[in-house]
């Protein structure tokens, strides 16, 4: 039952959120905050209970399981259910929530019930998609994340917010409906040998080989590759990222393109192990092209924001590398990735915000030199650009060492290609801080360093990737059952162990 | 006429009844409340009759006309429509002067000619309900006879009804002359057996598809449809969008009940071919659109273009995807029509889509609705229109019918195109004034909102159960059609 | 005590950790004490435990503190733990000990400058690092202490960073090293992939057992290792960034870019020598790799008119010849090259240093002049600091170090004729350019006037590191003089399976006619200097007033022009690439798509043109349509 | 009464409809259209006597009736339409009839 | 009674023609109502008196004249003639010939695919049998019939009326 509190608390947080909100505007803060904590308290506790050894037999692959009839007609019930993974990815939700909340205490002063209301319902669809184990049900939180992130960024956006508000909708629901299209056609081909189930256990053995077996696995891949994004897929994210508030860019970099991550290790690869062994090589080109085309855009940009997006293209493209070299030091090496790119790149847009509070620009050319008057917000700007370029000692560089070296497995060109990455993230970063902190202050800028509020949220960020970095055990022991048994589940296709050197 | 025949007679008697009452109420004093007070009077009771009747269900009253229990489910639906109709008419011609009352009249005599329609299983009924159905038609497109637009409307209408009934026509008397006989199933069955002179029966049933096509928009017979819905009142187009497409729809579904499902594979193709191209007109001419009302035309004619992927698919989910679809999408167009009725005022209609900027602000309620109806238009989940499409997902899938299942995914992605300038409008804007009519929003008729936020409830509220359909009534009533068969 | 072990990298960092917080509200005395104590300390606990693992070595030589398993993943299990052996406690001592001088100096020298507790925070951030790649036990830890410096070598190179040639300096810098990196990087996942191990011991047992020498494997992980430590030592491909990495403060250039950074390439060699032992072929490379650098640079230096820009090349040709000397499998020499040369050439920065803060930051030598009586102090120990670097015979430590190099060039079965040659011909040119700037600099008539004298706290560490320059070379003294060889002795306990082979090459004859070569070569090339530079210039001007003398020296002075070549090559064609593709091609095929929509839209629209009978047309079209199919199929 | 080839009278009705759909085409008129409208009408209905009597059913010409009664319909709602609209736009060419566009 | 069929026909194919193209609106309905008679005489000949009956009494009788009277409210005289002749540009003619000439060679290659039947009985149908029909099976339809004449009414009577309040000339909304 905990599990659909999970969801429901941030959904009533926001409605009582948005309606306190006429009266007095702090106070809708404080709940959606409060809401927030109580939520990341069940979260913990789930967390503590399982990680503290009280897990049950592990012969039950969920810690806690809920399941009732919602459709009988179809066979589609509420099935949520968590385990080592995705109780993770519920808690990196709810911590980046917090920070989210932090962030835009100050920035959003127009409706702010509105906004608040959206932004946790965004949160309860994203926990949704992480918990729930029936495929429709899944859509249905697949779409509810969609239609308040469009608000999110249509109404309280920069410049050309609605640009980038229907870019990003119709990106994620063109691609979702190919999704739903393909959870038609594998219910149904279950449907034929077995009962008509939407529920993700059931169908899990269904034979799905052939070139049919493909195009239906593409269409989950396209609904996930979108929201990674990868490669030919990625141009919603640089404008919804320029255009979306601090708060949206945050959660937006932080969670949303993990779902598409998670859907690939939940639903794609387990549900179709021949189609994705034939693919493979495919999806480790889009990878590859991916990590570089992101970063070579990433320091052709001049916007700062653009720039920092565009770095979570490349950053998610190691993501994808992983997912499809199988291996256990790549699942690894991708849960991490999706935590500490979560940690660094939210960082990194709250700083970028914070920043835009007091330069009202995001144009590096018109900055420059801004160490000499905020050292402060320099020190934090440059920790988070060396986790981005995956500097040793931070998560993210266990992260793309384990992605890696499990690649390296599988094939060895598209590994030192993915390496001139880690050059690429190099020139990025700098390229960053160079526009930004470094460089004469020829516009003379006065701005006022980061306050205790901002200072708070940065230390918390910075304390957690450190830790991930230097002790990475509690998050790798934790996801250890779930991974087990995502690679049993496509035990019978023979992995790919180097395959080929394409 | 024994009593059997009275009492399946009961709901075309009962509105004639209502007819005459209205007749007489402004023939002694004119007066704007009563006529659409007796109207709605007649609805309900007749819609509360129809358990009653379903007891005597299946009965032929007359070789022409049939009532039987898919007859009362549609007629069901077409009433509560009518009902809906009358209330929006109501808030409608409330602020308005001149001869208001007549439009009830029409409105009663149009509602019977779908009753007959819905039930009738023989070339005359369908020809009597569908002129029935129509002719009141006109005059309720042209009834604002002061505004050019409108006349111009029910003249466009006119013309193309009058030519569409004549191909009808000719179609049935091809039918006659090759079969003989004028009721449907034996027809079908001359059909089947191939004993009669099978080309002129396939001509006739060609031409009788035009008239078909003509009713529900298909595409080459679309292009009256923009024009009548942005010329008529409001009322009357969101009549026009849904009882008389409805009524259509279901001769089609009873038609192809009637032939046990099975469709000859050239009508397959050509009417495959047909709904592709209803499905990408409609949704491209909706893309760029700046009249609100237009849009809606376009967006009902692509909505017909999928309503037709459920025919072809077959299988045993098409009629059950077909009638939810009909529903969910008749729902949605009197909610979006209702909303539209309810914002305008004595000068006109908020037409275009600026009228409705920053309408959240000014008017949250109404706003709200309009979001939820156009996100249900576009099949966007938690509403009813998803679960429609979701539904024609189902039967595309399971009968692999992928050429209709890859356009209808490629115009809902372009459908998505059209749903966010519509919500962007009115809820993104800032505060500022609408300039063409600054009152708009503010003044609302009683009924007119209660029966917008009726359509709202059952649309959300529609999402979880309706496959196994709130109204257990209905839900039997439709099992038992199929019995029926 | 040697259990204390982790505390030597964890003080400088307690220093940096308090600077950071803290540093800008203490007074400049006290952040120099806490930024110069903190490296004192740790050198201080270096040297008890030195005494302590000298005096009663831990079994087989090496003592090894496990803090806490980093992470598992399947089988592979790095953990954060700290080695001391021999060449680690070589390494630790220099560091810390040099560090301690050089904080100590730079208390001096940083005095006036606005972000003092800045400059000390990352002064000591680069200690803690430097010392945990070379305490680290698990090539993954070396690599975080690998990166680490080269952050700091990048902060502090870009100290002023309102200057922006120094920004592009330190991101230079940054790259170049990273490109290096990145190849390392690649070696670790064949090493993690093939060995399933990164923990330097059994890594090295493993691929011994696993690899016969001379395997692909075994070539492709040294290669790789080897482009790692090409990078970060400045040698051949990828040594453009050092020249200007001067542009940081002068302490930044003698601690890193003398003393330990560029020298962690030599150490990683060292450490993992049991695998380039597998890979003779990589072995042999290193020496050309070594030998080809030290002539390249010895060249450019020759030319240069900044005093550091010199000592920079001269670090990148003395480097060559630890290169030279791993190549050749003499791994005690070269390390033994790499202390003798950590103190003298941090001793010609730091006099250096003296003379840019004297004459008020200003580093070409043909503006200084006749500073030998103005500054007696700093021209001493910069003689003894030349002396050493141009490896006068028998009292500098220089000669030791370098003649042992070009003795085991010769004398080792991987070395041959032609790498004792170069080597020669490098030792040569190093002696001219060397003296060609103490004469240039430091004797002739003064030409700018001294502002203010450096201050005692500049003038002790110089002392000191000119006492060491000269007598360090005693410990280690050829075989032919006197059987006193502690240094590779105590080398012998880490590389003993690979002793030196020289015995049986020929006599210890030989061996003195080589150091006697050596030892007159360097004098001639003093005495060169001298004629050219200080008796007539006017020769020298003559040459180079000559077009092909001016190309020469031109093509020389921009360090053989490797950086345009590297720009024509990589940078510049990237760079427009990026500004070409800067509104992402993908994005404008998604924007076609859009349009492509809207074309349609008025394209259908003009159908829609409101006429009655076009209507009727339309409807009679699909009539004909629907009654053609129907009856024809 | 010497017998009638069906097929004969059936072409004459597809004549008749044919001619009244040109009307409808090509008129500008709005009258002529209500007009040709009524010509097709009337060509149905000779269709279906014509099948009656072929056949020898009564059904035919029932239907004959009721085609009547709905062109009688069509004809006085059609032309109170054309009326109103000449009294707004004193014009009855269908071309200036299409404000409606696009 | 064949040749008089014919004759009817031949009447009837040219009246309607002459109906189509004749520019004078007066004509055209001439033409028109000979045109219904001539088809009223067609269902003499084939056996159908009561529906001729009726096409001359309300096709003939009432709806044409309800044109005339339109023609004369509207005074369409011999202006419109002209007005209608320029209307007439030959190039109009091609699209719509094509089309209905279409219609009527898919019809004729109907009819003549369709083998004939037997012998037509063209038994009389006598206005009794039409009448008996017309009251029992199709009795419904005639209720309708009413209601559908009741909805005509009702419309004609609304557009037609003359609202002298509303009276506002060429007012556009």
């Amino acid at each position: 039952m905990s599990l659909v509190w999970l969801i429901l608390i941030p959904m009533v947080g926001g409605l009582v959120a948005g309606l306190v909100a006429r009266k007095n505007e702090s106070l809708c803060r404080w709940i959606s905050l409060s809401a927030l904590i109580l939520d990341s308290g069940i979260a913990i506790n789930l967390f503590a209970h399982h990680w503290l050894g009280l897990d049950l037999p592990t012969s039950t692959r969920w810690l806690v399981e809920f399941q009732v009839e919602w459709i009988p007609r179809l066979g589609a019930g509420i099935h949520l259910a968590v385990d080592g993974l995705s109780l993770l990815m519920v808690l990196l939700t709810l911590f980046l929530g917090i920070i989210g909340v932090g962030a835009s205490w100050t920035e959003i002063k127009t409706q702010v019930g509105f906004f608040h209301f959206n932004f946790l319902w965004i949160l309860s669809g994203v926990i949704g998609v992480f918990l729930a184990l029936d495929l429709l049900l899944f859509f249905f939180f697949w779409e509810v994340m969609l239609v308040p992130m469009y608000f999110l960024i249509g109404i309280w956006g920069h410049e050309n917010r609605q640009y980038a508000a229907v870019k990003f909708f119709i990106f994620t629901q063109a691609s979702g409906l190919v999704m739903l299209l393909s959870i038609l056609v594998l219910v149904f081909t279950h449907a034929a040998g077995g009962e008509l189930t939407f529920d993700y256990m059931k169908l899990l053995g269904t034979p799905m080989d052939g070139t049919f077996g493909l195009l239906v696995m593409l269409g989950f891949f396209l609904a996930f590759t979108v929201k990674l994004p990868a490669f030919p897929f990625h141009p919603w994210l640089p404008d919804a990222h320029t255009e979306a508030p601090t708060a949206g860019s945050i959660i937006l970099a932080g969670i949303l393109l993990k779902t598409g991550a998670y859907g690939l290790l939940r639903f794609v690869v387990p549900l179709f192990p021949a189609a994705c062994q034939v693919f493979t090589p495919y999806a480790l080109f889009l990878g590859v092209v991916g990590v570089l085309y992101g970063a070579m855009q990433a320091f052709a940009q001049s916007d700062l924001k653009r720039l920092v997006a565009y770095t979570s293209v490349s950053h998610m493209g190691f993501v994808l590398l992983g997912v499809f070299a199988w291996n256990d030091y790549a699942l690894y090496g991708v849960v991490m990735q999706m935590i500490c790119h979560g940690f660094s790149s939210g960082a990194q847009f709250m700083l970028v915000g914070a920043l835009y509070e007091r330069v009202h620009t995001r144009e590096m050319g018109r900055m420059g030199g801004l160490w000499t008057t905020a050292p402060r917000l320099g020190a934090a700007s440059m920790f988070f650009a060396m986790a981005s370029l995956g500097l040793p000692g931070m998560g993210n560089f266990i992260a793309e060492f384990l992605v890696l070296a499990g690649l390296f497995k599988v094939s060895v060109t598209a590994t030192s290609f993915a390496s001139l990455g880690l050059i690429a993230a190099t020139i990025y970063s700098l390229w960053l801080m160079r526009g930004t902190f470094f460089g004469p202050n020829d516009k003379q800028w006065k701005i006022a360093d980061l306050n205790a509020r901002e200072l708070s949220l940065v230390a918390a960020l910075v304390a957690g990737l450190v830790f991930l970095g230097f002790y990475p055990q509690p998050v790798l022991k934790a996801v250890h059952p779930a991974l087990e048994a995502l690679q049993q589940s496509t035990a019978q296709a023979p992995v790919p162990v180097a395959m080929n050197r394409r | 006429m024994n009593s059997a025949d009275i009492i399946a007679l009961l709901p075309l008697i009962l509105l004639t009844l209502a007819t005459i009452a209205v007749m007489l109420a402004i023939s002694f004093k004119r007066s704007h409340g009563l006529a659409a007070g007796l109207t709605a009077l007649g609805f309900t009771a007749t819609f509360l009759l129809l358990p009653a009747i379903s007891r005597v269900a299946p009965h032929p009253v007359t070789p022409i006309y049939l009532v039987d229990t898919f007859g009362l489910f549609f007629s069901g639906l077409l009433l509560a429509a009518s009902l809906v109709v009358t209330l929006l008419a109501y808030g409608y011609y409330e602020t308005r002067s001149g001869f208001r009352e007549e439009f009830y009249l029409l409105l009663l005599m149009s509602a019977m000619g779908g009753l007959v329609l819905v039930g009738s299983t023989h070339l005359v009924s369908l020809f009597i309900g569908l002129e029935l159905l129509s002719v009141p038609l006109y005059t309720m497109v042209g009834f604002s006879r002061t505004a050019r637009r409108s006349l111009e409307a029910a003249l466009k209408y006119l013309v193309l009804a009058g030519v569409s009934s004549a191909f009808l026509l000719f179609g049935m008397a091809l039918l006659f002359a090759a079969t003989g006989s004028m009721d449907f199933s034996r027809i079908l069955e001359m059909g089947r057996s191939g004993d009669a002179s099978s080309t002129p029966l396939m001509a006739g049933l060609a031409l009788i598809g035009v008239a078909v096509g003509f009713k529900l928009a298909i595409v080459p017979f679309h292009l009256w449809t923009p024009d009548v819905y942005e010329g008529a009142p409001a009322p009357t187009t969101s009549f026009v969008a849904t009882v008389s497409k409805g009524a259509m729809t279901a001769v089609l579904l009873r038609l192809y009940l009637l032939a046990g499902g099975v469709i000859p594979d050239s009508t397959v193709t050509i009417f495959s071919i047909l709904a592709i191209l209803s499905m990408f007109t409609g949704n491209l001419l909706a893309l760029m659109q700046n009249n609100v009302k237009r849009v809606l035309a376009y967006s009902s004619i692509s909505h017909l273009g999928y309503l037709l992927v459920a025919f072809l698919a077959g299988g045993e989910y098409a009629v059950e995807a077909v009638t939810f679809y009909l529903t969910a999408y008749m729902v949605t167009s009197l909610g979006t029509f209702g909303i539209i009725a309810l914002l305008s005022d004595r000068e006109g209609e908020p037409e275009l889509l600026q009228d409705y900027s920053g309408l959240f602000w000014r008017n949250p309620v109404a706003a709200g609705l309009f979001s939820l109806f156009l996100l249900s238009l576009a099949g966007i989940p938690m509403t009813a229109g998803f679960i429609g499409k979701f539904y024609l997902f189902a039967a595309g899938v399971d009968h692999s019918a992928w050429l209709l299942i890859g356009s209808l995914v490629i115009n809902s992605a372009i459908g998505l195109f059209l749903l966010p300038p519509d919500c962007r409008f009115h809820v993104c804007r800032s505060r500022r004034k609408s300039h063409t009519n600054p009152s708009a929003g503010k003044r609302s008729g009683k009924p007119a909102r209660a029966d917008a936020r009726f359509c709202g409830y059952f649309l959300v509220w529609g999402l979880p159960r309706v496959p196994d359909s709130s109204d257990p009534q209905r839900d039997n009533r439709l099992n038992s059609a199929y019995h029926s068969f | 005590m040697l259990s204390l072990l982790w505390l030597v990298p964890t003080l400088p960092f307690l220093g940096f950790l308090i600077l950071l917080l803290f540093g800008d509200r203490m007074t400049k005395t006290l952040v120099g004490i806490i930024g110069a104590g903190s490296v004192g300390l740790s050198a201080l606990l270096t040297m008890v435990i030195g005494y302590q693992f000298l005096a009663s070595p831990p079994p087989d030589h090496a003592f090894t503190q496990v803090l806490w398993t980093w992470f598992e993943v399947g089988g592979f299990r790095p953990e954060i733990a700290f080695r001391l052996d021999a060449l680690s406690l070589v390494m630790a001592s220099v560091v810390t000990f040099v560090g301690f001088l050089i904080h100590l100096y730079s208390i001096g020298y940083m005095h006036e400058d606005s972000s003092f507790s800045r400059f000390f925070a990352e002064m000591n951030l680069f200690v803690c690092m430097m010392l945990v790649l070379v305490l680290g036990d698990n090539l993954l830890l070396l690599y975080v202490g690998w990166e680490g410096v080269g952050l700091c070598s990048y902060l502090l190179i870009g100290f002023w960073y309102q200057e922006p040639a120094n920004c592009t300096a330190a991101q230079k810098a940054f790259i170049v090293t990273r490109v290096g990196d990145t190849a390392m990087a690649i070696g670790f996942f064949l090493l993690v992939t093939q060995l399933g191990t990164l923990q330097v011991q059994d890594l090295m047992h493993k691929a011994g057992e696993m690899w016969e020498p001379g395997s692909g494997m075994a070539v492709a992980a040294t290669l790789l290792l080897l482009g790692g430590a090409v990078g970060k030592s400045g040698q051949l491909p990828l040594q453009t960034w050092l020249p200007d990495a001067m542009a940081g403060p002068t302490p930044v250039s003698a601690l890193i870019h003398a003393a330990t950074m560029v020298t962690a390439g030599v150490y990683l060699i060292a450490r993992t020598h049991a695998l380039f032992a597998l890979a003779p072929s990589v072995q042999f490379l290193v020496a050309v790799i070594g030998a080809l650098t030290l002539l390249l640079a010895g060249f450019s230096a020759l030319v240069q008119t900044d005093i550091k820009r010199i000592l920079a090349y001269s670090t990148i040709s003395q480097i060559g010849y630890m290169f030279l000397a791993l190549g050749v499998g003499a791994w005690s020499a070269g390390m033994f090259h790499f202390m003798t040369h950590a103190f003298f050439k941090a001793l010609l920065f730091l006099a250096a240093g003296a003379v840019i803060h004297a004459l008020h930051h200003e580093q070409n030598i043909f503006k200084m002049g006749g500073l030998a009586k103005q500054l007696p102090v700093v021209f001493w120990t910069f003689l003894i600091g030349a002396g050493c670097l141009a490896s006068i015979p028998l009292i500098t430590s220089g000669f030791y170090s370098k003649d042992a190099i070009l003795w085991y060039a010769f004398s080792s079965e991987g070395g041959s004729i032609w790498l004792w040659m170069a080597g020669l011909a490098g030792a040569f040119f190093t002696s001219i350019y060397t003296f060609r700037m103490v004469f240039i600099a430091f004797l002739g008539e003064p030409k700018g006037h001294i502002h203010h004298r450096p201050g005692p706290v500049m003038l002790v560490p110089l002392v000191v590191l000119a006492f060491l320059a000269l007598f360090s070379g005693f410990i280690e003294l050829p075989h032919n003089f006197a059987p006193v060889q502690m240094f590779s002795n105590l080398m012998d306990t880490v590389f003993h399976s690979h002793g030196h082979s020289h015995e049986e090459h020929s006599s210890a004859a030989l061996e003195g006619i080589l150091q006697l070569t050596a030892g007159i070569v360097s004098l001639i090339g003093v005495a060169a200097a001298y004629f050219l530079f200080l008796k007539d210039p006017s020769k020298v001007e003559k040459i180079s007033s000559t077009p092909a003398g001016s190309f020469l020296q031109g093509f020389l002075l921009r360090g053989w022009d490797f950086d345009r070549l590297y720009d024509t090559l990589f940078v510049n064609p990237l760079m427009a690439l990026a500004r070409i593709n800067k509104g992402d091609i993908v994005d404008s095929l998604y924007n076609g798509l859009a349009s492509l929509t809207q074309m349609g839209h008025y394209r259908l629209k003009w159908i829609q043109n409101g006429a009655v009978r076009w209507y009727a047309a339309g409807l009679a079209l699909g009539a004909v349509i629907l009654l053609g199919v129907f009856i024809f199929t | 009464m010497a017998s009638i080839p069906l097929e004969v009278s059936l072409f004459l009705s597809g004549l008749l409809f044919s001619l009244g759909l040109l009307g409808v085409l090509v008129r500008r008129n709005i009258l002529f259209i209500l007009m040709s409208l009524e010509i097709m009408m009337n060509a149905a209905g000779l269709a279906f006597v014509a099948a009656s009597s072929h056949w020898g059913v009564a059904d035919g010409q029932v239907m004959f009736i009721f085609i009547v009664t709905v062109a009688a319909a069509e004809v006085s709602v059609g032309l109170a339409l054309v009326l109103q609209l000449y009294r707004r736009i004193h014009t009855l060419d269908s071309d200036a009839v299409s404000v409606m566009r696009g | 009674m064949n040749t008089a069929f014919y004759i009817a026909s031949a009447v009837a194919v040219f009246a309607t023609a002459k109906v189509v193209t004749h520019t004078n609106p007066v004509h055209a309905l001439l033409y028109f109502i000979v045109s219904l008679l001539a088809v009223a005489l067609i269902f003499f000949c084939l056996g159908a008196q009561l529906a001729a009956l009726f096409e001359v009494i309300i096709y003939a009788g009432a709806i044409m004249v309800l044109f005339v009277f339109m023609i004369m409210m509207l005074n369409l005289g011999t202006d419109t003639a002209l007005r209608e002749a320029q209307l007439f540009s030959p190039g109009i003619w091609i699209g719509p010939s094509v089309l209905s000439g279409l219609l009527l060679f898919e019809l004729a290659v109907l009819f003549i695919q369709g083998e004939p039947q037997s012998a037509s009985n063209a038994a009389m149908v006598s206005p009794k049998d039409v009448a008996l029909s017309l009251f029992n099976t199709y009795f419904l339809g005639v209720e309708l019939a009413s209601m559908l004449l009741l909805a005509a009414l009702v419309g004609g009577f609304h557009l037609g009326k003359r609202d002298q309040a509303e009276e506002l000339p060429g007012e556009v909304k």
